[in-house]
């Protein structure tokens, strides 16, 4: 067992364990923390296949970022977990049943049998002048230009759709407006001298109002 | 040496567990997405076994969209989930019936 | 000539159009003067053109004037097709026409009074009555002159159109708005054949113009055609009926009769002009018209003859047992078409078109004195009231006389010539059924003679039994109304005298009529014809002839006589007289069978087509049957997200099962 | 010398080369924290630290033993494992950075070509110990602190990202070796110059992914008493102040490396040949280092704090714009060959 066989078994036994713990905690921040390790071994089998670049892009996308925003909303969101865990246990037979269907079903289709070592050898390792972000940059920028266009307006429509989704104005909220305090000039705009006239005696509030209109506001 | 089988295992034992877990979970939505994603992980990486096994970097670019695409896809439902709560004080999906016919 | 043609066809059109729509502005002078300018022109250009054809000096004209649609080879055109029978027509037509606008004056003089107050189609009725006369005056006109069937149907219905406006001008009477509506829907019945026809001709001769037609009409003689199912029908029979429906329905002969009797809602001078002289000859010109075609078919010549002969006997009984002056009148029309259409059927199409013309104007004349009486009966309409106007109403009750004369056909008298005429040639026709209608046409003198003095003895003679205001009000009618009285006597009178020789044995319509040489048997009488003399004195000799006289007598002797006898025999011939006074039950069995028929079928259709059929299974079954259909997809539809990702991941196992299974 | 070390095993060999980096490293981390509290006391006209040693300087050592010693207390209902391993969760990545990064010409732990990607990765991880301690601490006040340092961080780390684009255009590469070749000439063709709005935006972001002032609201002890690690006490607290300022030295020396031309001499080769003991060129990187590194430390003493949401503003409105317009700038001026940057 060479080593790269053993680092195979200790990620993908760590890849699947953290993927179990994912889809059984119930305190769904720990599910995110599986989640983020289930992704690091998920890289590093990755680089295994010479893939640094998606490797280290899954870690900086998915772990630096979308995981991060999970956290964020998972925190910000005062989830109540106890009715979440409800019924939890009551849909296991279930899937358990189903997902063993399943994995029997994918082992049959891509078992050793159909995808072995000797339909599939293995490639000759890459010398070290291969440099897999440039091959795929170069794919990316000749072959596949229109759909990397595309993939980048899509996420432009991401941005603006989770933006406009999220964004609402509290008309309550005071904040200051930084670009207008920057041209607030010497004078008048600093400081302003207002005289407040004396205020006559209040008279107690009396009745209704003699105008029929009333305001609501 | 680590055989193309071995991945495809691994992404499938990662698939049916996503699979389960969308049973496990059903009333929380963001186990759910999270869920998702590890099924697009199994995904992805078939198709890195297979770019590697097949000397062919189309797989590798297939996994570069769905990286992107899943990253929209998860910033978007993050937002409805954020929004939902917002508007609904939960995100228990049994409590999501709006659809109902 | 084209442009005498146009001119005689136009006059008239372009009254109406400024009496019509520019009524108001124009005035009632305007109105009728106009119009009778216009109808009046048409009539001197008619004469004018029918001077010609008598004395020769006119040659036949046939010619387009305005090809307005090509289409499948067929061309569509206006054109004038002028020759004897036309220019008859066209004399005939226009110079009622003019009799009758001129009468209208006074006819209509008070026409207000027949309005509600304020209402806004009184507004006006005297000029749009001028117009609307006009305008029929010209649409018959387009009828007779026309070269085509396209321009025939179009003058065919325009007639229809205006004589629905007609009959209904009254239009805040109930009765009138029925009897319009009734005229035009059985009219309808008959165009629906004569359209048919028209088709039937279109297709198989690829042409709708009378010469080419008749021209081919030979070659297709003994052509047959399928028209249901495998049965053999011979082409020529087909579109002779077919075109003869239409006749019927023009030319009201049973059983498409039943509008004329009910159209004498309108007023009197439509009544002269639409029912009496003009517009029920459509079918008698149109038959003759297209006699190269009818002589192709014995078939639909026996046809016409026995309906011909059944109306004219029947529907005179009729005019037996009516009671309202212009009913019997109409009744009388009614036989006198009968007569006409039987004429034709035998083959005597000169017979017939002679009737016509001799009948246009006695029996105009009839229903102008009859509106005479009217007026002076300040529109009281009932024999029963009348009685003794001889002395009141001189001018009307000679013309009248003579008018009656002239209907039963008392010898030397118009009515005379024409109608021997049709008995003898009846009589000595070989084709089917002309033994039935020659007895029917006998015995039609007899009671002709009958009804019209009982009407006349009725009216004019005996007791007066008016009440006694209208009594002092009585006095002549006024000369707009006289005149064209005695205008149309002296034709009434002397015509048949005049023309006799020329249009029944001459070779007025040689060319123009075709008659196949076995059928001819106007040539046959020819043969023993020696002058109008020889041939009053031979009618005098003939059983008709003492048939008139009897009933003449008769009428005489019940009426005057001993009057109680009329009381006796209504009740002593119950059944017969109910079932004449019923019509034969022509009008309930139309309101039960058609209308009730009609009105049940729609019923079926809107409550058991539309509303159950259509409305409850098709539309509210089928989104009921959506709704019930949802109603239980819905409880699919739980709207639970992990539902529908469960759905998913199922399908994807069982679609996973199959790839791996097979 | 070189024998036994070629005959050592792989993995020792990384081990030791890892020890020979962190060993100097965390040293400098903690002379570092003697360092911030010298320079701010004698630019607020005080002494600082100097009662420890002479002139202070064992200071370091006394609070490493005094945080040593300290209690670790735990929150009640605070999420235990999550709250010990978040400190360590800041301090691993600022460590494993330093893996690609090159001293000097040849002295590279792992010279690989996606280093620049590397290290982008690895800097975005900061973010989980501020949000996971913040967390598990079950505090309100941690817990705000994180979020506004998880959204500080992350929106600082776009703008950060793209600077870094900005050099990997100008470089051609993401190997960070590569990169500084691609600086060597003079003072002027360091990137410092053509990348001068990303270098400015590099470096203010870096001060906002540590958290310093004046983008400190995180723990901004006036509002929230100190943000994210209020809880922490004793070792667990003091392995969160070696991660920001193991961070604060990594950005320091990144920052030298990308945008000053790393090892590269400022000076003309010709003028310090045989001045300098060694040859590599190391001592320059070191000079730069500290150079940012007093920054850190000047920019503290100097600036207010920032307002949170004017902190957002910068990041999203200011900087994210300016950092993609000049990456057009540049890929253009990489196109047509401006000189004397990229001539040939």
């Amino acid at each position: 067992m060479g080593f790269e066989k053993f680092l195979f078994y200790v990620l993908a036994a760590t890849l699947i364990a953290a993927a179990g713990m994912v889809v059984t905690r119930r305190n769904p921040v720990h599910a995110v923390l599986f989640l983020v390790v289930a992704f690091f071994s998920s890289a590093m089998l990755w680089m295994l296949l010479e893939a640094e670049f998606l490797a280290i892009s899954l870690v900086l996308v998915y772990v630096g970022a979308v995981l991060v925003l999970f956290l964020f909303v998972i925190m910000m969101l005062d989830v109540d977990i106890a009715t979440l865990k409800a019924q939890f246990i009551r849909h296991l037979p279930l899937a358990l049943v189903v997902g063993v269907i399943m994995l029997v079903e994918i082992f049959l289709v891509v078992g050793p049998g159909n995808f072995g070592g000797e339909s599939f050898p293995n490639p000759a390792p890459q010398g070290p002048d291969y440099n897999n972000t440039r091959e795929l940059g170069l794919l990316l920028y000749s072959s596949y230009l229109y759909p990397f266009e595309i993939a980048a307006v899509i996420l432009l429509v991401a941005i603006v759709a989770a933006i406009r989704l999220t964004l609402r104005h509290r008309p309550d909220t005071k904040y200051l407006d930084p670009s207008k305090q920057v041209y607030v000039r010497k004078g008048p705009d600093r400081v302003q001298l207002i005289r407040v006239p004396p205020e006559p005696r209040r008279v107690p509030p009396t009745a209704t109002p003699t105008s029929g209109v009333e305001d609501e506001a | 040496m680590i055989e193309l089988s071995d991945y495809l295992m691994l992404g499938g034992v990662l698939f049916a567990i996503s699979v389960a877990g969308i049973f496990i979970n059903r009333k929380n939505l963001i186990v759910l997405l999270m869920c998702i994603e590890l099924m697009l992980l199994a995904v992805n990486t078939n198709f890195i076994a297979f770019s590697h096994f097949l000397g062919d970097m189309s797989g590798q670019i297939f996994v570069f969209f769905i990286l992107t695409v899943a990253a929209a896809e998860a910033a978007i439902g993050l937002a409805i989930l954020v929004v939902l709560f917002r508007n609904r004080r939960t995100i228990d999906v049994e409590d999501l019936d709006a659809l109902k016919g | 000539m084209e442009n005498i043609y146009l001119t005689i066809v136009l006059a008239p059109l372009l009254g109406s159009i400024v009496a019509g729509f520019f009524g108001g502005r124009i005035g009632r002078a305007g109105a009728h003067w106009v119009t009778i300018l216009g109808v009046g022109l048409s009539c001197l250009l008619s004469l004018y053109v029918l001077k010609g054809f008598v004395d020769g000096s006119l040659p036949v004209f046939d010619g387009a004037v305005y090809t307005w649609m090509v289409s499948g080879g067929i061309q569509f055109e206006i054109g004038f097709l002028v020759d004897q029978l036309t220019a008859l027509m066209m004399a005939v037509v226009t110079f009622v026409s003019l009799m009758v606008h001129i009468y209208t004056i006074g006819y209509m003089a008070d026409d207000e009074h027949n309005w509600p107050k304020g209402s806004l189609a009184g507004k006006n009725s005297y000029q749009r009555f001028f117009s609307y006369i006009s305008l029929f005056t010209f649409s018959m006109l387009m009828l007779v002159m026309s070269n085509n069937f396209l321009q025939l149907f179009f003058g065919w219905e325009a007639v229809g159109l205006v004589s629905y406006l007609l009959i209904g001008f009254w239009s805040v009477r109930e009765t009138a708005i029925f009897a319009n509506l009734k005229a035009f829907l059985v009219n309808r019945v008959g165009d629906f054949g004569f359209i048919l026809g028209i088709a039937a001709v279109a297709m198989y001769f690829h042409s709708l113009d009378y010469r080419e037609v008749f021209a081919l009409a030979p070659q297709l003689a003994n052509v047959q055609i399928q028209v249901w199912g495998d049965t053999s029908w011979s082409l020529m029979t087909t579109i002779g009926v077919l075109l003869f429906i239409g006749a019927m329905g023009k030319s009201a002969q049973v059983p498409l009769h039943v509008w004329l009797p009910d159209s004498m809602e309108g007023p009197t001078p439509i009544s002269a002009l639409i029912h009496a002289a003009t517009m029920v000859t459509a079918g008698i010109f149109m038959v003759a018209r297209m006699s190269p075609l009818y002589e192709l078919s014995e078939t639909a010549l026996s046809f016409i003859m026995v309906i011909g002969a059944t109306t004219a006997f029947f529907m005179g009984l009729i005019g037996l047992v009516q009671n309202d002056i212009k009913r019997v009148v109409a009744y009388s029309t009614l036989s006198q078409l009968g007569y006409m259409i039987t004429a034709l059927g035998a083959s005597a199409y000169a017979a017939g078109i002679f009737h016509l013309m001799t009948h246009a104007f006695f029996k105009a004349l009839l229903f102008l004195a009859a509106g005479s009486v009217i007026i002076a009966m300040h529109h009281d309409q009932d024999i029963r009231n009348m009685g003794g106007l001889r002395k009141y109403l001189p001018i009307t009750w000679i013309t009248f006389l003579l008018g009656s004369l002239a209907l039963i056909g008392f010898p030397g008298f118009s009515g005379f010539f024409s109608k021997d005429a049709i008995i003898e040639a009846v009589h000595l026709s070989q084709v089917g059924g002309s033994g039935y209608a020659s007895i029917l046409l006998t015995l039609g003198v007899f009671v002709t003679a009958l009804y019209s003095f009982r009407l006349y003895f009725l009216v004019f003679h005996g007791q007066e039994r008016m009440d006694e205001h209208t009594r002092h009000h009585l006095h002549e009618t006024p000369a707009v109304v006289w005149v064209p009285l005695v205008l149309l006597a002296i034709p009434s009178v002397f015509i048949g005298w005049l023309s006799v020789e020329a249009v029944l044995f001459g070779d007025w319509f040689k060319g123009v009529i075709l008659v196949a040489p076995h059928h001819d048997v106007l040539a046959q009488m020819g043969a023993g014809y020696h002058g109008q003399a020889g041939f009053v004195l031979h009618g005098m000799l003939a059983l008709p002839f003492w048939l008139a006289m009897g009933g003449l007598a008769l009428a005489w002797y019940i009426y005057m006589v001993n009057p109680a006898i009329a009381a006796y025999l209504m009740v002593r011939f119950g059944t017969l007289y109910r079932i004449l006074d019923g019509k034969y039950g022509f009008d309930q069995m139309n309101m039960a069978l058609f209308a009730g028929g009609s009105r049940g079928l729609g019923k079926l259709f809107w409550k058991t087509g539309d509303q159950q059929l259509i409305d409850g299974t098709l539309i509210n079954g089928s989104a009921q049957g959506v709704g019930w259909i949802a109603e239980r997809l819905r409880t699919i539809q739980t709207g639970y997200l992990y539902h529908y990702a469960i759905a998913m991941i199922l399908g994807l196992v069982v679609l996973l099962t199959v790839f791996v299974t097979f | 010398m070189i024998e036994l070390w070629n005959s050592l095993p792989e993995v020792i060999r990384i081990l030791l080369k890892i020890v020979v980096i962190l060993a100097p490293l965390m040293g400098l981390v903690a002379y570092y924290t003697l360092a911030e509290r010298k320079i701010i006391g004698y630019m607020q006209i005080r002494i600082g630290p100097n009662r420890v040693g002479p002139r202070g300087l064992l200071q370091p050592i006394a609070d490493a033993v005094k945080l040593m010693f300290k209690e670790i207390i735990l929150p009640t209902r605070a999420d235990k494992t999550l709250f010990i391993i978040a400190p360590l969760l800041t301090l691993a990545p600022a460590l494993a950075a330093w893996a690609v990064f090159p001293f000097d010409e040849n002295l590279v732990l792992a010279d690989i070509n996606a280093g620049l990607l590397y290290i982008l990765a690895l800097t975005s991880l900061g973010v989980y110990g501020v949000i996971i301690a913040g967390w598990a601490s079950n505090s309100k006040y941690a817990l705000l602190g994180a979020l506004r340092s998880g959204a500080q961080i992350v929106a600082y780390e776009i703008a950060m990202g793209f600077a870094l684009v900005g050099v990997l255009v100008a470089a051609g590469s993401l190997n960070l070796g590569d990169i500084v070749r691609a600086q060597s000439g003079n003072v002027f063709t360091w990137f410092w110059l053509p990348l001068l709005p990303l270098f400015l935006i590099y470096f203010i972001s870096g001060l906002a992914e540590t958290n310093r002032a004046p983008f400190d609201v995180a723990e901004g002890e006036s509002e929230i008493v100190a943000g994210f690690h209020v809880e922490y006490s004793g070792m667990t607290f003091a392995v969160f102040f070696l991660g920001e300022y193991a961070n604060m030295i990594l950005i320091s020396a990144l920052s030298a490396t990308l945008f000053l031309g790393g090892w590269l001499s400022p000076l003309p080769a010709a003028w310090v040949e045989g001045v300098f003991p060694l040859d590599s060129g190391f001592h320059w990187l070191l000079l730069k280092t500290f150079f940012f590194m007093f920054l850190f430390l000047w920019f503290r003493a100097t600036f207010p704090r920032y307002r949170y949401d004017q902190i957002m503003r910068l990041g999203w409105k200011v900087f994210i714009p300016i950092t993609i317009v000049w990456i057009l700038v540049v890929g253009l001026a990489v196109v047509y060959k401006l000189p004397p940057w990229w001539s040939a």
